[in-house]
This record gives C-alpha cells, structure tokens and sequence, in this order.
C-alpha cells in the first residue's frame, strides 16, 4: 500500500568518537501514524531521535523528511521545516516562566495570530498550564514538566512530533495521561515518532513499531503484530 | 586532519627560518619589549637604535646590536643574558631596566665576565659586588637627597605628602631617601600609596589634600604621576608636584595635558643647559628619527650604547675583560645625560638637572652637581 | 583621616564613578558565564582594543570623536564574536577547563598582538586631541567638585545598562539567551540558532566591554596593551561577588566594589597597599558563605 | 568486545629499568654540564625547575581534579623562605634599607637543603590553611578563590617590608641552582608522586576527581583526601620555588614573578603535556622552556622565502600563543591526554609493534 | 526467631528552606531483609537514601544502624560502618578500570580510623588493616602486599559477580547493564551490611530486568545483606522485596506486603492508577 511517508531514515551511521551507536538503520514515518522505537537502554534510540534533531551529526545514511534530504543539517533548520522533539527528562527551562517556556517552542514563528490560537489549543490540551502561566517553569511538578515539554514542542506547530521516553520517571497514574494526550495530538493530524521503555504502552497506543538492538532494527512490523510475537513478548513486555 | 596539516605547515615555515650571522662586534640589548613594563623597553630600544645609526663603527668593525626581549620577566633576563653571551658570543650587554630583572642577569654575566649596563637600574644593589656590572644613570639615594634638598631649599616646602607607588622598587627607593633627608631638614612628610596600573587616586589625593601640602612628591613613573597631576588639578590643587626622572617622556604632557603644569622633576639632561654637545644632536636627530621629543629612558639607553662604544675605542679592543676595564677607567665620559665619572663600585658620578612642565614643554630650571 | 561630610561626599562620587566602570566591563563578564559557564579571561583585552579602535579611529581614521566611539564600540562587539567563532565554539563540547585555558591563551595571544601591532608605549587618550575638552571641565555641586565626565560616563553606563536589561527580558533573543544559560541542547532544538545567539552574546558583552574602555581611557588617558589586566581581574570579582551570570548582579558587584575601594583607601590611607587584598577577602568571604554571589542563583548538584 | 592484551612486565624488571633509566639521566646531565654551554646548561635547569612546578600542579588539578590557579603562591612562600634562610646576614644588613629584617630572620643562616625543605614545609602549611576552608567549594569557583589567595600572598609579600623587603625583594642570593639540585629534586618529586599516584591513595583521588560524591559514598573521606593532594602538591611548589630563587638569585613580588602570570605558564605546560599525566607535565615543562627560547628567532631580522623580515617584538609570544590555541583546538588532550609514558606502555608498545609486523 | 534491627529511622525529616522533602519518616529494616521504597517522583525516596548515607544532614530525628546513632556522621564513616549505595544515575568513575572502581572502594579500609573505633565500641569486628599507609604507599614499605591483597580481594569478588572478564576494561566502555551491575560490585567491596539501591532496574529491558531480579537475591544471600531499594518497576517491587513502603510528598503513606500495598487504595490513588499502562 503506497502511504505518503513524512520521515525516511535510509542506512544511517552515528558515532559518538569511536562508539558506533547507530550501525545503519532503515525506519519509515507514515503521515498522520504514530510510529514508536522500542528497545533496551543504549539501543541507540535516543541517538536516532538527536541526530534526525540534527544534535547529532550522522557518518552515513540520510534522512528524507517530506522527501527533502535534512541529513545533518542545523538543529534550528530542523524545527523550521516542522519537525519538533520532546527531549528525554523534559528539560524544560526551569529559569523561564510557563508562558516563556511555551514562547521559546514558538521561537521562529511569526505568525503571532495563528501563534495565540495555538496557545489557546495547548491549553485546551493542558488546562492546569493556563493555571500556572506567570509561573517559573522549574516550580512545576514532574508530571505539570511534561506537559510544558509536551507543548512546547507543539508550539512550533511541528508535522511531525517526536518524543523521547514520556513516561520515564512518572507516576503510574500520570504515564496513563501522557498515552491518552499523544493519542489525542495525533488523532488531530500530527505523526508522532515515539521511544519508550515502556513498550507495552507505546505498541498499544501506536501504528508500527521498530525494535532496536544495540544499534541495529532486530524487528519491525505493525504493533498489533509485535504485541504478539513471542520474542518481543520475552524481551520487552514480560511474561505476565 | 586539515588542522593538523595547518599545524606542520606553520612548523615547517618556522624552521625554514635562517638567522642571519656576519662579521661584527657584537652588543646585546636586553630589555623589556613586551610584558608589563614594555612601554620602557620599547623606549630605550629608540635611544639604542638612534646610536646604532649614529655610531655604527668602532674600530674599523660594525656594530651589531641584537635586540632580546625578557617579557619584563626575570628568569627570561638570566636565560636572555646567557643567551647573549653564549649564543649571541656578544662583547657587551646593554640592560635591564628593571633593578629586580637587571639583577638576575647580572649574576650571569657576571660570572661569564662580561660587562654588562645598565641603562635604568637605579637600585643600589644592582652593582653592589659586581665586578662587571656598570650602569649609567643615579643611583635613588642620590636622586631623593638632591629632590629632597630642593624641595626644601628651592621651593621652599615644608609640608610635603610623598606618593609611593608601593610595586616598584625604584620609587620606595627614591620616596624613602627623599623622606631621611626632608625630615633632617626639618620638614613635614605624609604618605600615600599606590600600585603601578592604578588608574584611580581620588580617594588618596582626597586624603592628601585635606592636610594642606605645599607639595607632592611623586617620584614613580610618567603615566602614573600624570594621572595623578590631571586629578590633582581637579580637586583644586595647584602646586609645584616634583617627581624623578620617571617623569622625563612626551606622554607626561600628552597624558597630563595642562595639569601637569609646575611638575617639577629630578633627571639627567635639559636641551637647553646640554652641559655636553651630544646632548642636542641627540635630541635633534630623535625628534627627526621619532617625530618626538625623547624620554629619559631614551637618553640613558642612548649613553648606554656610548659608554660602551666609548669603552671599546679606548681600549682598543673588542675583548670583553678589555671593555670592562676601560668602562671601569671611564673619566670624562660626555653622554646625553651628562659628564659621567664612573666611580670605582660601577656607579657613576654625574649631576642633576632639575626640570619643570611650562605650558606643555620641559623648562630647564637648576643644575646640581655631586 | 578627617572625615567630614564633603569629603565623604567627594569620595562618594569617585566610588560611583569607578564602580560603574566596573559594572560595564563585568557584565560582559557575567554574560558570558551565564551562559557558558566560562571564565572569559580574554574579556579585559577585549576592553584594550576597543579603546585602541577608538584611539587610530581619532587620529588615524580622523574620525569625529563620537563617532569613532561608537565605530570602536562595535568593532570591539565583532571582536568578542570572532573570537568565540574562531577559539571557543569548536571547544563547545569539550570540558569546561579546555575552553578556560584557551581563554588564556587568548588573553596572552591579544595582548601580545596589541604588542606587535600598536607597540609597547603607551599612547595618550587626552582631551583635546581625542574629545571635546568640555567633557574635562569642572562642575562645583555644594563643596563636591565633578568632572563634567563623571556625568556622561555615569550616564552612558545607565544607558548601556537599561537597554541590556531590556534586551535580555523584553526581546526574544534575550529569551533565548535566558534559556541557552540553562540548556542548550533543548534551545537549539527550539529552532535557535544557539551558536548566532551565543555570538550576539559575545558580541554584546564585548561592546559594553569597548564601551567601558573608551569610557575608561577617557577617565584615565592612557592606552597600553596590558591596560586591560587589572581592570579586568577587578570586574571580574565584581561580577563574582554579585553573583556571576546575573546581570544585576554584575552591576551591584561593581558598584559594591567601586565604593570600598576608594572607601578603604580614603578611611584608611595607610593601608592602600593593601586594597586588593580587601578585594580578594571579600571575594573569598562571599565564595565561602554564597558562591553564588548576593544576586546569583544557586547551582547545585543534585545527588 | 575487543579485549586488548596488555601484559604487564615484572616489578623486578621495572625496578631494574629504572636504575638503569635514572643513572642514563645522571651521566647524561654530567655530560651536558661538561660540554654544553652556560645558555643550555641554564634552560637544562629551567626545565628541571619547570618540571617540579609542573608535576606538582599537574598533581593538584589533573589527578586529583582539584582546579586551583594559587600555585604561583606556594612558589612565592617557598622562595621567600629558602632565600631569607639562606641569606648571609651580612647581605640581609645591606638589602633592608627601608626597614631593617625583624628577629629572628636577621640573625640566621642556613644551608639550601634544609631551606630548600623548610620552604617546602611552610607552603605545604600555607596549603593548609589555605586549602581547609576553600576545598568546600568546587570547579570554577575553587578556581577563583585559589587565584584570590594566590594574589593575597603575593600583595602581603609586597606590604611586609620588614620580613620581605617589599617591592626591592631579596637579592644577592648565592647561585647554590646548578643543574643538579633541580634534577635531584624533580626526581624526588616524581618518585613521591608518582608512587602515590600509583598506590591506592592515587586511586582514591583519581575517583574524587571522577565523582566526589560517589567517592564519598566509597568511603573516602573526600576533603581530607582533597587536601592531602593539596598539600602535597604545596610542598613541592614550595621546593621548586626555593630553587627558582636560587637559580635567579634574587626574587621579588612582581606578578611576572611570581603572580598570576606564572601560574598560567605552569598551567600552559601541565595542559599542552595532558592534564592529569605526570610524565605528560614533564613533557608539557620541557616544550615550554625551549619552545620559549627557540622561537626568539621570530623576533630577530630573518629572511622567509627570500624576503627579509624586521625584528619585531612581541612576536615570540605571539606565535606562541597561536601555537598554545591551536593545539587546544585540535589536541585537545594535550600530549600524553591522561596516560602515562610507563615501562609498561612502553614494552606494550613494541609489542603491538612487532604484532603488526 | 527475632531478627535483629539493622536499621531504624526514628521520626526523620529533612527540610529544604521551607520544603519539607521528607517528613517524620519512621523505618525498621531487620536483618536480610529485603525492602521497597516506592512513591511518584519527587516524593522524598532518593532524600531518605541520602539522610541514611550521611550525605544530608536530617532536620530532625534520628538514624541508628546497628544500635550505632550515625545521625549526622559524614559519608565516608557511615560506608565505613557498613552501609553502601547505588545512584538513579550512574555514577562510576568513568576513566577508571573496573578493577580500579571495585579496589576504591576497599580504600577506607587504610585510612578511617576513627569510625573504626566506632565500630569497635559497639563491638563489632574493626576492618582497618594496619596504620601509617599514606607514608608506607610513598615509601612503597609493605605496601605491596597490601596492594596484592586488596587485588586478590577484588578478584574474588568480580567474580563472584561475573565481571572478571572486563576487570581492565574502562568503566565507562561497558554496555549500560553492566555499569549498572558493577555499580552494585562497587558497592559489595565496601563490605557492607546494608545495600542501598537508587532504581537499580531503570532503563533495562524486561529481560534483563529479571536477570537484575536473580542477581540481587543472590548478593543478598551470598553477601549477607539486608537491602533496601527504590524502584519504579512494580514487577521488580512485587518480585523481589518482602515488604514494601509508600512514600508521597515526603510522607510514609503506606506499608506492608506486596499485596497488602497493591490493594491500597490510598497507594492506587496516588501512585498506582488503575494499572493499565504499568
């Protein structure tokens, strides 16, 4: 079936000095899917995230978004073109207000209109933000972070949203939440490339899905697929 | 990899470098080009390069000045001065300026029986117990005992307020010979202090002021003493201000502008009362070389370069320990900076001018002889 | 010493003059910092060759003399700028101390470039040849005498000052400034270009810093290459004793340390020799008891 | 995993090696003072004197990541010591013009080894005092305080005139620096050193420097670790600033003394050798001091391609610089990075060599 | 049989400026227990561990460990005692071998003298080996054999752990399980009696989570350990531990067997949710 692809990763290298993190993988975004990477820790997902971000430069291989080669082109080029990255741990800018925080995701825009109705969508996403706008973003709780971090990105209108493990560190009750809003954000025509630990949760909530092994794809296919397979089962879900 | 090629292409260059050696008599100049009293170093090279144009042969030889830097550092004299000697096979050495860095290299010439002098090295331990150790100017007693006589005698001060720039040696020096004979004159004195590179001397020119001296003694170097003349004038003080032959450079008046009106100060030379004919050409051939009027630091590397010239001609040799010897005979040397004597410990024996700022110009005011 | 009210007025007044000199080049200072945790020893030979651009733009150039200034202002801000292009950006990612020691080398490689190229002696900054004699007369206030210049100089600092408070609260790039200082990889994938946002920075810091030199110069008439080491190692204790990294900071910090100079040395003339050692004390008091300065915000490390 | 062979050779061997490798030294020094000139024989015992500093700071900041910029003060300490010991009274009589030398220091006299040691010691307790309250804090604002006392020292050396002379400083201090009292004593410093480094002292400070929290958590008790480091490294400052003293035979407070600007130079050379590696500051010592006479030659008129160049002044340091800058960008670990030239490494070496072959 | 209290945490809290990170937190662990410390972040856990260790303070209230009052006592003397610790984020010392981690921590045992004494007027057995080695390592008398026994020591104990074959291996170039692993080697080699472990199964997969589940009731046994630990991953917390304690905003909510907690509603509320995503 010929999907329009907004993201093609072709045989991409990543070295951090002389580690080879990423050893030539292949992955495909979907328009308007949510596609997860799912793998142990130092499997190279979050490497493939920061270099298709362009925070890290690539050896080899290229990277097509909306057909355009970006490969290692600057990070602020990347966001420009609509791609927007919710980084691992949230990193919101604790010294900024909320209101300054979700500005700086709206950073290259000049639409102002269209920048206030965006904001205005965020909150409808996120009320308890517009509760807390005045407020600096490092007085937040962990779950309120990853809702700034979350909108911020949306702030850039980005086509495609990528996220960097949005459930580490939160509380059972919040990582429900977090699922709920991706599902959300992606029924309202973002594709979303998604990593996360918690594999369970991001096949459930996903189209596809790329296992990742010490920089190589050891499986991919349709999550309802992986969801099955006894290998991912053993490896990643658990037997339960 | 296009750095590292970058990087052997700037060796590579560097060695393809060839100095160039000739037939000469050869004399080191050892002074502080650069570093933080650059500014001397730079000064007296003008003096040395003005006597190198105007006497560039003795005995039948060229002269070779070499010209080596010491970063106003003291380990970089001593390697500077072994560097001549060695490298370089000099037969003389012109410097430091510096008492503390003329010091260092002195030990090492010194025992390589060398002469060496020192343009500017007015500490009287420089020379103390060196067999090869000359030097050209006065020696601080001397200078603070004759400022201080004509504080007393010629301005008629009664109340001075001395200020020492507590970093050099040369100014504790001058202000602490100044201080022995004006108070055994029965004068007044207050002290204020400073540190070379201080910009700022409100808060002690503040204090000073509100003890009514009839003078300030200021006996450091010229950029110092005209910032303090310029505030000084602003907090409405307008009397004489005397300093030492730190003083003597055309920055003083372009640093000081009207301020430093009625600067008295200690030094070695006036054009007008040249006691020597050398003195005027000097002076002439330095403006048409420099387009300036030149410093004392100028002048004393000047006769440095002389009273060596001067040393070979008389001995008729070039050989070091033949040099010394005549630089130890010196009588009647006539230099730039005056009849020079040297006496037997390598310090010479030389009056002093006394000079003030006129309207933007050195005035000739007294001459006091040893 | 006898201290009466003029005299304390009169040292009042010189204390306000210095230390806002001080503020001027430690901003810069603190700009830096904030935003890339680097000491930026370079910064006070930043402040030399400003004042020297101004110098040749006076008497070479011919220009008028303020617009040499300003010329020489914004030669010193795209000095700041080629300087991180060119010795601390490759150095981005490497340790922290990698990039300290290349500010060293730095500092050494300018001032022995003003060396070579504007030589050792030191060139005169005086009124009337560079400015306008007006700036030197003096204005009777009570018993207090001011120099014209102590007004233009307290002046153009307060300018300076409010337009960068401005700058970095009021405009994006300040934003992006205040988030760089925290994170610059999540910045950059903000879509900043961190790297022409750390430049401005640069640029900016080493302006004020030019600005603080002609200023300076003007004050004190006296243009060398090794002019920019004390005041630099001054401003740069007023930024630490503010708080390093805050703007305000580095304002009150130079301030702070403006007064006690000249305090110290008008309360207690026989220990002028001893003024910087005051400053160091107070530096180190305030690094023991809030290393983060009166006005900084605590870094801390989280176990 | 490629596991890299790495064999070892026997203690006995190293041991052996090392006799050999230090009485090669001796006899290459005894030829050197027989047959080089004054000039070399003088930067020979520079670099001799540079490597004590060098090695003592490399051991403060690399090894035991303790960043501090006061080394200069411990040379100061040292050298004001050694000198006002040693100092005959008769010259102490003739040097202190403006005040006279307070008790007891006017009336002793002392051989340069037992100066030398005590002006180790008093650094070492000026380290002390120093480091107890300072090592609380860390990176950059440790770094400023240790520059901040540094200072203090030298400003204090200035405004003591009836102890230090003040700005006239100390003069006429007998030569005792030949060449072997630097080299003897580099030895000794590195042996101390480096046995340290080596035992399980070195590790524990190696592991402050990598994370003093979980250092601590390991059961070392960090501060006092931190300050033994610094202590040690003190002393041996101190040494070598004894010996710089004697080696210029006057010594006196100015910054290009015994300042800042010193302590920059010391941390040119720990840095171009590799911060952290012993033999790396031994090396980074060495560049220093001939890099800095070698490329006098820029300043001398000379001829490039055919065309004659001027003397400039200020060149030398200027290409240093650039030199020092370019390395930082391109080599960023210096020479030696954090390893160590060892017999081991050495023997490994070859042997890779021949395992290609 | 009675087991013997190995540590107890007697009202503790710690505070912030005006945080209250942790508020009169009471614990008792028995010996060879084997016990979670769960709670949504930000609710206090790494504060507890950091009170226990010496690295904070406490505000008020007391740690006694072992009938020892160490309230207050500096890191290294609390390790000395015999109490060691993991951290979230891995902390090993990168540049150094796997060797060199493990014989780090055997270090104390040259130097802390005074918490030795500590130990042995509660009358247990002292471990410092000797004194004077800060000069015996300089002067390398008698040092060999130390350093030969310490190796020895540390090989063993690599083994015992499965690490032997990477002990010269930089610790910064193992793969993320095995710094996670070595970590809790590290930690062994201070011969503690109680461990300490910050999330020690986060970012493993399910596999090697299980793998992690085995190896710690091993050490457990083989060491003789009582173990505390913080963990996100409620397979490992209903796994592994015995018993199991809720924090929330520094606050004991809940205590008590792995089904007793689970059914909580306080804990499911807070914590928990409704269990469809953990």
């Amino acid at each position: 079936m010929p999907e329009k692809l907004i993201l093609e990763i072709e045989g991409l290298h990543v070295y951090y000095g002389n580690i080879h993190a990423v050893k030539g993988i292949n992955i495909k975004v979907p328009e308007g899917k949510i596609v997860t990477l799912i793998g142990a820790n130092g499997a190279g997902k979050t490497t493939t995230l920061s270099t298709i971000a362009g925070l890290v430069k690539a050896r080899r291989g290229k990277i097509l978004f909306e057909g355009e080669d970006v490969t290692n082109k600057p990070a602020h080029q990347i966001v420009e073109r609509g791609i927007a990255l919710v980084p691992e741990g949230r990193r919101i800018f604790p010294n900024l207000t909320v209101y300054e925080n979700l500005m700086m995701g709206a950073f290259n825009r000049k639409d102002e209109e269209d920048v206030k109705k965006d904001l205005e969508w965020v909150f409808e996403l996120f009320p308890r933000l517009k509760e807390r706008l005045s407020q600096k973003g490092g007085t937040l709780s962990g779950g309120e972070q990853q809702m700034l971090a979350i909108s911020r990105a949306l702030m850039s209108r980005p086509k495609l949203l990528m996220m960097d493990e949005p459930s580490l560190g939160l509380a059972p009750l919040l990582v429900k939440e977090v699922f709920e809003v991706i599902r959300v954000i992606n029924s309202q025509g973002t594709s979303i490339l998604l990593v996360e630990q918690n594999a369970l949760a991001a096949l459930k909530v996903s189209n596809y899905g790329y296992v990742l092994e010490t920089g190589n794809i050891r499986l991919e296919g349709p999550s309802s697929e992986l969801l099955n397979n006894e290998e991912v089962k053993n490896a990643y879900l658990g037997v339960s | 990899m296009r750095k590292m090629t970058f990087l052997v292409f700037t060796l590579i260059v560097l060695l393809s470098i060839v100095s160039i050696a000739a037939e000469t008599i050869k004399i080191a100049a050892v002074l502080p080009l650069t570093g933080a009293v650059a500014a001397y170093g730079q000064q007296g090279k003008q003096g040395i390069l003005l006597a190198n144009e105007m006497f560039p042969e003795v005995l039948g030889k060229k002269i070779e000045v070499v010209f080596i830097d010491t970063k106003s550092e003291k380990a970089e004299t001593a390697n500077a001065v072994a560097r001549a000697i060695d490298y370089e096979k000099v037969n003389a050495i012109i410097g430091e300026l510096i008492s503390g860095n003329s010091l260092a290299g002195s030990a090492v010439a010194d025992k390589k029986k060398i002469p060496m002098v020192t343009p500017a090295s007015t500490n009287p331990l420089v020379t103390q117990g060196k067999k090869y150790m000359f030097r050209v100017c006065f020696i601080d007693p001397f200078q603070g005992e004759i400022a201080a006589k004509f504080a007393y005698e010629n301005l008629g001060a009664r109340n001075v307020v001395i200020f020492t720039d507590i970093e050099q040696d040369y100014c504790v020096g001058l202000a602490n010979f100044f201080k022995k004979t004006f108070t055994a004159l029965g004068g007044t004195i207050y002290e204020e202090y400073y540190r070379t590179g201080d910009q700022d001397f409100s808060a002690q020119l503040t204090d000073a002021l509100s003890r009514n001296p009839d003078i300030l003694y200021v006996p450091g170097y010229y950029t110092e003493i005209a910032l303090i003349a310029r505030q000084a004038r602003q907090f409405g003080f307008y009397g004489p201000i005397l300093a030492g032959d730190g003083a003597e450079a055309q920055q003083l008046i372009e640093i000081g502008g009207d301020a430093v009106n009625d600067v008295y100060y200690t030094t070695h030379y006036h054009p007008d009362a040249a006691q020597t004919e050398i003195a005027s050409v000097f002076i002439e051939k330095f403006q048409e070389k420099y387009g300036e009027r030149p410093s004392a630091m100028s002048a004393l590397n000047f006769d440095a370069y002389l009273i060596i010239y001067d040393a070979i001609k008389r001995a008729g040799s070039d050989d070091p320990e033949a040099i010394a010897q005549a630089l130890r005979e010196t009588k009647e040397f006539k230099g730039v900076t005056g009849v020079i004597k040297m006496g037997p410990d390598g310090n010479p024996i030389k009056s002093v001018v006394i000079n003030k700022v006129e309207n933007g110009e050195f005035k000739f005011v007294t001459v006091v002889n040893p | 010493m006898r201290m009466t009210l003029p005299i304390f007025l009169q040292n009042l007044a010189n204390g306000i003059l210095l230390g806002g000199l001080y503020a001027l080049i430690a901003i810069g200072y603190s700009m830096v910092y904030g935003i890339l945790r680097l000491i930026n020893f370079a910064h006070g030979d930043v402040f030399m060759m400003g004042t020297y651009f101004a110098f040749y733009g006076v008497t070479l150039f011919l220009l008028p003399w303020w617009l040499a200034f300003v010329v020489a202002i914004i030669g010193a801000g795209i000095l700041g700028f080629l300087i991180d292009r060119i010795a601390y950006k490759p150095l981005r990612n490497a340790p922290r101390i990698s990039s300290l020691i290349t500010a060293i080398g730095m500092s050494i490689f300018l001032e022995s470039l003003a060396v070579v190229i504007f030589g050792g002696i030191p060139k005169s900054f005086a009124p009337p040849r560079i400015y306008p004699k007006f700036f030197s007369k003096m204005l009777q206030i009570g018993s207090v005498r001011v120099q014209i210049l102590t007004f233009f100089i307290l002046g153009i600092t307060a300018l300076l000052i409010i337009f960068l408070i401005w700058f970095v609260y009021k405009t994006k790039i300040g934003m992006a400034m205040r988030a760089i200082s925290t994170d610059i990889a999540t910045t950059a994938l903000m879509g900043v270009n961190v790297d022409l946002v750390i430049g401005i920075t640069f640029a900016i810091g080493s302006a004020l810093a030019g600005a603080g030199g002609i200023l300076w110069a003007m004050k004190y008439p006296n243009v060398n290459p090794y002019m920019g080491f004390m005041p630099g190692l001054k401003a740069f204790i007023a930024a630490v004793i503010g708080g390093i990294g805050s703007i305000q900071g580095a304002m009150l910090g130079g301030f702070l340390l403006g007064m006690i100079e000249i305090m110290l040395v008008a309360f207690l003339p026989r220990f002028a020799g001893y003024r910087d050692i005051f400053a160091f004390i107070i530096l180190i008091i305030i690094l023991m008891y809030k290393p983060s300065g009166i006005l900084g915000a605590k870094l801390e490390e989280k176990v | 995993m490629i596991t890299v062979l790495y064999r070892k050779l026997p203690t006995r061997m190293k041991v052996f090696l090392t006799i050999i490798f230090v009485l090669f030294m001796i006899l290459m020094l005894f030829l050197a003072q027989k047959k080089l000139d004054t000039y070399w024989i003088r930067i020979l015992t520079l670099i001799g004197i540079y490597g004590i500093m060098a090695v003592s700071l490399t051991f403060i900041n690399g090894i035991t990541g303790i960043f501090s910029l006061g080394h200069s003060g411990f040379i100061a300490i040292g050298a004001y010591t050694s000198a006002l010991l040693t100092m005959s009274i008769q010259q102490k009589q003739m040097s202190f013009f403006l005040k006279p030398l307070i008790w007891p220091l006017n009336s002793i006299q002392l051989d340069f080894l037992s100066a030398t040691i005590i002006a180790g010691v008093m650094a070492a307790i000026l380290a002390y005092l120093i480091g107890y309250p300072s090592l609380r804090l860390t990176g950059d604002y440790l770094a400023i305080t240790t520059l901040g006392f540094s200072e203090i020292v030298r400003i204090l050396i200035l405004n003591m005139i009836s102890v230090t002379n003040g700005p006239l400083g100390l003069k006429g201090l007998e030569e005792y620096t030949n060449i072997w009292w630097p080299w003897g004593w580099l030895l000794v410093t590195v042996l101390v050193i480096g046995s340290l480094v080596s035992s399980s002292y070195g590790r524990a400070l190696k592991a402050i420097r990598e994370d003093p929290i979980a250092a601590k958590a390991m059961g070392i008790n960090v501060t006092k670790h931190q300050l033994t480091a610094f202590v040690v490294g003190a002393f041996f400052a101190g040494i070598s600033g004894s010996l710089y003293a004697h080696w210029l035979t006057t010594i006196d407070p100015r910054p290009q003394t015994v300042g800042i600007l010193l302590t920059f130079n010391i941390l040119i050379m720990i840095v171009l050798g590799g911060l952290g590696s012993i033999t790396g500051a031994l090396f980074g010592a060495a560049i220093f001091a001939i890099l800095s006479e070698w490329l006098r030659i820029v300043e001398t008129p000379f001829k490039l391609f055919g065309i004659q160049i001027p003397a400039i002044s200020g060149m030398r340091l200027l290409v240093l610089s650039t030199i020092f800058i370019i390395v930082m960008l391109t080599w960023r670990r210096g020479i030696m990075g954090r390893s160590e030239l060892t017999w081991d490494s050495i023997y490994n070496f070859f042997l890779r060599l021949r395992r290609k072959q | 049989m009675e087991r013997e209290t190995v540590l107890k945490l007697d009202n503790v809290t710690m505070q912030f400026g005006g945080l209250v990170a942790v508020g009169d937190f009471d614990m008792n662990l028995e010996d060879g227990e084997l016990v979670g410390l769960i709670g949504p972040n930000g609710a206090g856990k790494t504060t507890v561990f950091n009170v226990i260790t010496g690295i904070y303070t406490p505000t008020k209230g007391k740690v006694i460990f072992r009938g020892i009052d160490i309230t207050g006592l500096p890191p290294h003397y609390i390790t000395h005692l015999g109490i060691a610790r993991t951290f979230q984020n891995i902390r090993l010392f990168g540049d150094m071998t796997v060797m060199e981690n493990v014989l780090v921590s055997q270090h104390h045992k040259l130097e802390e003298r005074h918490a030795d004494k500590i130990l042995q007027k509660h009358g247990f057995e002292p471990k410092v080996v000797g004194k004077g080695w800060f000069w015996k390592s300089i002067l390398k008398l008698g040092y060999f054999e130390m350093e030969r026994r310490m190796i020895r020591e540390a090989e063993e104990l690599l083994e015992k752990v499965e690490l032997s074959d990477l002990a010269y291996e930089k610790a910064s170039a193992l793969p993320y399980g095995m710094q996670r692993k070595l970590e809790i080697a590290r930690a062994l080699a201070t011969e503690p009696k109680l461990l300490l472990l910050d999330e020690p199964a986060a970012g493993m997969n399910p596999h090697e989570t299980e793998e992690l589940m085995e190896f710690i009731k091993k050490i457990r046994d083989d060491f003789n350990l009582t173990i505390l630990l913080i963990e996100h991953d409620m397979k490992v917390v209903m796994g592994i531990c015995e018993r199991i304690v809720v924090m929330d905003y520094g606050r004991i909510i809940s205590k008590g067997t792995p089904a007793e907690v689970r059914n909580d509603p306080k804990v499911v509320e807070a914590y928990l949710g409704d269990g469809s995503y953990a």
